[in-house]
């Protein structure tokens, strides 16, 4: 059984996470719906549990994936929190423009 | 037995007057402080004996921090004065009521417990957290028990907090820098310590900036009339008659001592620090209108006479410096009593409402006379001898500076004779003023006691703080 | 050294990368562009399918599997139903202010240079890709990699998980606020 | 023994003080007054032993009790010396003393504090009798702050008066600047010898070989200041008249006989210090001749029957400079006990008329009093004329001495002091003339109560008055009890008795003729033409100046105290807000720099994340450089 990298190069996964993650980035900066931005954290977590996938496919060593698991548990965590959180905001200020959100101001 | 014990004592007594209740929070703080100060004399006994009664220990390895307590004979005399105040203080309130009592007595032996600690610390950080810990009860007692209006108080009582609190931090700062040159915090290594001349000029100055706002050597003063006139009168004698001490003696205990090269270099300027405080002290005090105000301006000027003392590096002055800090440690007690005397009677402090006192209530005008006659240090006040030590080092240096330190005694009777006059003498008041109670002339006559019988005897303090105060010389001048 | 793929001579492994990478990119492009949120959860839909092909191309089946399950199939689903508990999907959203746009845009230039300048010039450590032929990412191995080793941290998760239901039932809750 | 009587005669009046303190008030007025004045003549009994025995032994008796200063070279310790000087001036402090406590008994006995009059007359003799039996100085320094003290009590004793609270303010402050003077000689004589002990000292004086002349001569210049300050010398004086706010046995026995000439004995004490210091001996003659000058010119025109005598004090006082300007330290102690006894029996004379016309104290009110008060006349008659200086009266004797000295050293300063001493004359019998002859001039109620006062009053002052008459026998001219008693005292021979000749007796002469001169001039204008001083409003000219004391209270007000009080109203109202501003300044600052940094808190999140997008790329970019 031969590794699949052979054929595809590691790095070309380290790209393909990279522009994921600015993707996200820049979905994060610049959108206004919370919901999307949510989403877009999303792919910049998706980015890098890419990457722990490749590099354990690298390392040849089952720790990686280990680690894909518990982000995908926080994730799913998160990602429910803020939503409920979401929930929560729209019903109290009838909008998630996060624009809106700016009682931190000093 | 060792010191250690002392500051569990008062400890304990904190948390046990805390948990008495407000109605027996007074008698319990009291019963502990004289046990402390019970306790402090048979530590002075065995001291005398040759005993050991310094405590040990390693506390936290890395850095290298020990829970070192030493008693030499300064730190027992300052220990002596912490225990025979606090007492005194405790009992001088017994007349008052208090919101919360339990608190408030509590904070008080939780003063004193850091005080003592402080005098005892042979560790810098271990001292330097005392020294920091005494500063957060008076910080309460300011400014919940305090007087006049709640925002003005806040203001003094912050800006004294966060005022000594900066300067302590630059003595932080030096300890820090002590530690990494001698890899021990312990006094013993800081005073082997070999550090240049550049190196001494920030540590002395790093440590003048603490001591300089604790004592309060001028232009550092600002903080101490404000927060005198508006903390409750047991704040101000724990301040005046005890924390002022804490700076003087750190001075002797840390600060000469470390910095040798740069205490001699810089003598004449802070005699000169010291001098100015006396003069401007005194000249200030004369056109107060409130009489805490003045008092504490007095304690200004005392306090840089003492301050000049201790600068003198030598042991005229070093023993003066300290007798006077005890004279004035019980001495302005009493007038800070008095003060509050006129106030539980009149509800005021402006001198301008009083006079015509001493037609009324004979006793009293008779106790404030002596405690204003030692203020001005008579011959045969404790006063006096302190005094007149300190301003024979001075002339020792330069007749000059005897000169113009000794115009305390003018000044001095310049002012507390004419607040004397205006607050006790002329036609009788028209609002009646009951003489002095038992609690009260019971406190004015101890004290007064004590500075009579130390201001005729003081051979056995002598004998007491000599050794300490030489070892402390040596220490200056490298001596073996 | 870039390992630049040969298209002409592309080995079948190497067209199903560059077709799943495209779709990737493409839909999370679109995922976050598209002014229908509807919409964008259904492209992330599919941006996390190609990832989930990433995976099985990487021989990491189960983690593929358990993808799918935890992304498209309850977090993809947990935003559709807020989405439609808000009923967003109508709402016009206002376009940010001009200077933030180009904010953004600039900050997504500079990272992207960044992250790929500081990973070409990384010069990773060139060597042959080992196969040491053990397996090491099949259930079994996995299973007993995570409750041996990682034990504690994958009891600790369920606890998240736990202590993330009951806060979202709690937050979920309508207050009541009118007593 | 020597030490228990000692210890006896030092403590009795401090007992008497404790009683009439603590239990003073439960007896009666007079019980109190008599356990006063027994303390007082039972140091005055146990002074005649003392003497006694220093007659016949000529040995002084030293006592050391227990150590009480710690200086690092040496220590100062509670000691008391007996010798001929300190006893001589215990006998007439004991002495008179007894017979103005016995006075006050009478004189004060309407007064509802006598208890505490009487305990303070008996704590200002105890520390009179620290000060002068003090075997070193630093004891001395108590008993010169106690008496200081004392006089500060009795002055105030009034104290629902203002007025006289200020006098006694300022008599203790003035006293203080002397004191400070007196501070800083002790400082630099201590660290000179490395002792403070009176016969330490002298030793040390004497055999040391290479004396730092130009300390001691500084030493000895700050010891006459502290000296001024007590004995009311320009510039330290105006204290003394104020100071007769106090009741008239105060102004008698303090500010008259005994207080006053501690400066005196003091630099007695230390005359072998004196004698190095030529040049101070000098500025103590000038002060001394100057001060009775100007005390005397200014008694001239006072009204007031205690201020006259208060100045005549000065300058009596000065002439005692004067004297010990010269060296002739046993002359002028023999005039400060022929002045304690004559100018004691004035001031209670003045009392008892006082006493008599209930409190008038304007010569202006008073007049004709002679044929009342036949006993108090005939006294002061006899103390005026031995303050004139007519033979045979005690004061010839002395004065004529101190003039005869004066006249050999420096003749300019004899005429000062024949000056003074005309007008001395001229105003001490204008003010018996004023007083005691022509027609009562006071109003109709003090006329039909005038009197002559009780025994007690008037057996003190029959006392006095014959001392003052006699007592120039203790040193006549030719044959000096005194000067071969205080011989011990004197490193160099005491003063060879004048050599009598013509000139000493044309001096003579001359001195008796200005007495006279100024008997004359008084008896014309205020006998045969029976003048009365002008009111205070109608004075002009000259002697309005001397009127208000050539305006020194004012001068001094202007330039000491108003300035004082402006430099502190300035320290308190602007220096001591621009500290405090310069400290609030920091948590200003602080505060400013927190406000703006406030700002950059928008609350937006697009703003915060581009911010850390931007943070996190720099710190890529750092870490990665930084490799």
């Amino acid at each position: 059984m031969t590794n699949i990298l052979n054929e595809i190069g590691i790095e070309n996964y380290i790209f393909l996470s990279v522009i994921l993650f600015c993707i996200g980035v820049f979905g994060v900066l610049y959108r206004r719906n919370a919901i999307i931005v949510f989403m877009s954290i999303e792919i910049m977590l998706n980015a890098v549990n890419l990457l722990f996938v490749a590099f354990s496919t690298y390392h040849q060593d089952a720790q990686g994936q280990v680690f894909v698991f518990f982000s995908m548990a926080v994730a799913a965590a998160e990602v429910a929190v803020g939503l409920a959180i979401l929930v929560s905001i729209f019903r109290n200020l009838g909008s998630i423009d996060i624009n809106n959100l700016k009682n931190l101001k000093g | 037995m060792n010191v250690s014990v002392l500051l569990i004592i008062l400890l304990v007594g904190a948390f046990a007057t805390y948990f008495a209740g407000d109605k027996l929070a007074s008698k319990v703080a009291l019963l502990f402080s004289l046990v402390a100060f019970g306790l402090s004399i048979a530590l002075l006994n065995s001291y005398n004996a040759g005993e050991n009664i310094s405590f040990f220990k390693y506390w936290i390895n890395k850095p290298a921090i020990a829970y070192s307590l030493t008693a030499d004979g300064l730190s027992l005399i300052m220990l002596l004065l912490t225990t025979a105040l606090t007492p005194l203080i405790i009992y001088s309130s017994f007349e008052n009521e208090y919101k919360n009592a339990k608190s408030f007595y509590a904070l008080i032996l939780f003063m004193s417990f850091a005080m003592t600690g402080t005098f005892l610390a042979s560790d810098g950080l271990l001292y330097y957290i005392f020294w920091e810990l005494s500063l957060i009860p008076i910080y309460f007692i300011a400014l919940i028990w305090g007087n006049g209006d709640v925002e003005e108080r806040k203001k003094a009582v912050v800006k004294f907090f966060i005022y000594t609190l900066a300067g302590s931090l630059f003595m932080l700062i030096a300890f820090v820098y002590l530690y990494q040159k001698a890899g021990s915090f312990l006094i013993a290594d800081l005073y082997n310590v070999k550090l240049s001349r550049v190196e001494q000029f920030w540590i002395f100055w790093a440590f003048f900036l603490a001591y300089a706002i604790k004592i309060p050597i001028i232009p550092f003063h600002t903080w101490q009339a404000k927060v005198y006139q508006k903390a409750p009168t047991v704040g101000t004698m724990l301040l005046s008659g005890i924390m002022l001490k804490m700076g003087l003696y750190s001075v002797l205990r840390w600060q000469i001592p470390v910095t040798p090269i740069a205490s001699k270099t810089y003598l004449p300027i802070l005699i000169g620090f010291g001098i100015a405080g006396v003069i401007y002290g005194s000249i200030v005090a004369l056109r107060q209108k409130d009489l805490k105000k003045l008092l504490a301006y007095s304690s200004l000027a005392h306090v840089g006479l003492i301050a000049a003392g201790c600068y003198t590096l030598n042991i005229d002055g070093l023993r003066g410096a300290v007798l006077q800090m005890l004279a004035h440690g019980f001495v302005v007690v009493g007038l800070f009593f008095a003060a509050e005397i006129i106030f539980r009677r009149y509800e005021t402090r402006t001198i301008a409402d009083m006079g015509g006192i001493r037609s009324q209530a004979p006793k009293f005008a008779s106790l404030f006379m002596i405690l204003v006659l030692a203020s001005v240090a008579l011959p045969t006040t404790f006063n006096f001898i302190g005094e007149f030590t300190v301003l024979y080092s001075l002339s020792q240096i330069n007749i000059w500076f005897a000169l113009l330190g000794g115009t305390t005694i003018i000044l001095g009777a310049y002012y507390m004779l004419k607040m004397y006059q205006q607050v006790m003498l002329g036609e009788t008041n028209a609002r009646v003023f009951a003489d002095v109670s038992f609690h009260e002339t019971l406190v004015l006559v101890i004290i007064i006691a004590v500075i009579f019988i130390f201001g005729l005897y003081p051979r056995p303090i002598n004998n007491l703080i000599t050794p300490a105060l030489d070892q402390i010389l040596r220490t200056l001048f490298r001596i073996q | 050294m870039i390992h630049i793929p040969d298209f002409a001579h592309a080995s079948t492994i190497q067209i199903v990368f560059c077709v799943l990478a495209f779709i990737t990119v493409i839909t999370a492009f679109l995922a976050i562009f598209s002014r229908n949120p509807i919409h964008s959860a259904l492209y992330l839909v599919i941006c996390f399918f190609t990832i989930a092909g990433h995976y099985l191309l990487l021989n990491a089946q189960f983690l593929a599997i358990v993808h799918i399950i935890v992304y498209s199939g309850a977090i993809m689903i947990l935003f559709l139903f807020t989405l439609m508990l808000m009923n967003l999907n109508k709402q016009n959203e206002v376009h940010k202010p001009r200077i933030t746009r180009l904010g953004a845009i600039v900050s997504f230039c500079l990272i992207c240079i960044v992250l790929i300048l500081v990973f070409i010039n990384s010069k990773p450590i060139e060597g042959e890709y080992i196969a040491t032929g053990e397996d090491y990412q099949s259930i079994k191995v996995l299973g007993h990699v995570l409750l041996n080793e990682y034990m504690v941290p994958f009891e600790f998760a369920s606890i998240l998980l736990l202590v993330a239901m009951i806060g979202v039932v709690l937050l979920s809750k309508k207050e009541k606020t009118e007593k | 023994m020597n030490t228990n009587l000692a210890l006896l005669l030092l403590l009795a009046p401090l007992l008497g003080f404790l009683f009439n303190i603590f239990f003073g008030k439960k007896i009666s007025k007079t019980a109190s007054g008599i356990v006063g004045t027994l303390t007082v003549v039972l140091s005055f009994a146990l002074t005649l032993c003392f003497f006694s025995k220093i007659n016949i032994d000529q040995q002084p008796i030293k006592i050391q009790l227990f150590d009480w200063i710690q200086i690092s070279n040496f220590r100062v310790d509670f000691g008391f010396l007996l010798d001929q000087l300190s006893i001589l001036w215990l006998l007439f402090v004991t002495g008179i003393g007894s017979l103005i406590h016995l006075y006050s008994i009478s004189y004060m006995h309407d007064d509802e504090n006598m208890h505490k009059f009487f305990a303070y007359l008996n704590l200002f003799i105890f520390f009179m009798i620290t000060l002068v039996i003090g075997s070193n100085l630093l004891v001395l320094f108590i008993g010169w702050e106690g008496v200081g003290l004392c006089s500060y009590l009795l002055i105030g004793f009034w104290h629902k008066n203002q007025e006289y609270n200020d006098a006694a303010k300022k008599a203790f402050i003035m006293n203080r600047i002397g004191d400070l003077g007196l501070l800083i000689g002790i400082f630099i004589i201590g660290s000179l010898f490395s002792t403070l002990d009176y016969t330490t000292l002298k030793t040390a004086i004497a055999s040391s070989a290479n004396l730092d002349l130009a300390m001691i001569s500084l030493a000895a210049f700050a010891l006459f200041i502290g000296a001024c300050g007590k004995s009311a010398q320009i510039p330290l004086y105006t204290w003394l008249p104020d100071a007769m706010a106090g009741p008239t046995p105060v102004s008698a026995l303090i500010h008259a006989a005994t207080m006053v000439t501690a400066g005196i004995f003091m630099i007695t004490r230390l005359n072998y210090v004196f004698d190095l210091a030529p040049e101070v001996q000098n500025i103590i003659a000038i002060i001394g001749a100057v001060t009775s000058l100007v005390a005397a010119t200014i008694a001239l025109v006072q009204t007031d029957i205690k201020k006259v005598l208060a100045y005549s004090t000065v300058s009596q006082l000065g002439l005692m400079f004067l004297a010990l300007g010269f060296g002739a330290y046993e002359i002028a102690v023999f005039h400060v006990i022929t002045h304690a006894f004559f100018k004691a029996c004035l001031f209670l004379g003045s009392g008892s008329v006082i006493h008599a016309l209930h409190g008038e104290q304007d010569m202006r009110r008073m007049g004709g009093l002679k044929k009342v008060m036949g006993i108090t006349f005939i006294t002061f008659l006899l103390s005026t004329l031995a303050i004139s200086g007519i033979p045979p009266f005690s004061g010839f004797f002395s004065k004529d001495e101190i003039l005869m000295t004066a006249f050999e050293h420096n003749q300019a300063l004899w005429v000062i002091a024949s000056l003074a001493s005309l007008m001395t004359a001229f105003y001490m019998f204008r003010l018996l003339y004023l007083t005691f002859f022509n027609e009562f001039r006071g109003t109709e109620h003090q006329k039909s109560h005038l009197h002559e006062s009780p025994a007690l009053i008037t057996f003190p002052l029959i006392v006095l008055a014959i001392l003052a008459t006699i007592g120039g026998l203790i040193s006549l001219p030719t044959n000096s009890w005194l000067n071969s008693y205080l011989a011990p005292l004197f490193s160099k021979e005491a003063h060879e008795a004048h050599h009598f000749g013509t000139t000493e007796y044309s001096l003579m002469a001359v001195a008796v003729l200005g007495g006279l001169i100024g008997i004359i001039i008084a008896f014309v204008k205020y006998i045969k033409q029976t003048q009365v001083p002008a009111e205070d409003a109608e004075i002009t000219g000259l002697a309005k100046v001397l009127y208000n004391k050539y305006y020194v209270d004012e001068i001094y007000d202007a330039i000491f105290v108003k300035s004082i009080n402006a430099l502190s109203r300035f320290f308190r109202d602007y220096v001591e807000t621009t500290l405090s501003s310069l400290v609030f300044g920091l948590g200003k600052v602080t505060n400013e720099i927190s406000y703006q940094g406030k700002k950059l808190q928008t609350g937006s999140i697009g703003f915060y994340l581009f911010v850390f997008v931007l943070g996190l790329c720099s710190i890529v970019t750092y870490l990665f450089l930084a490799q």
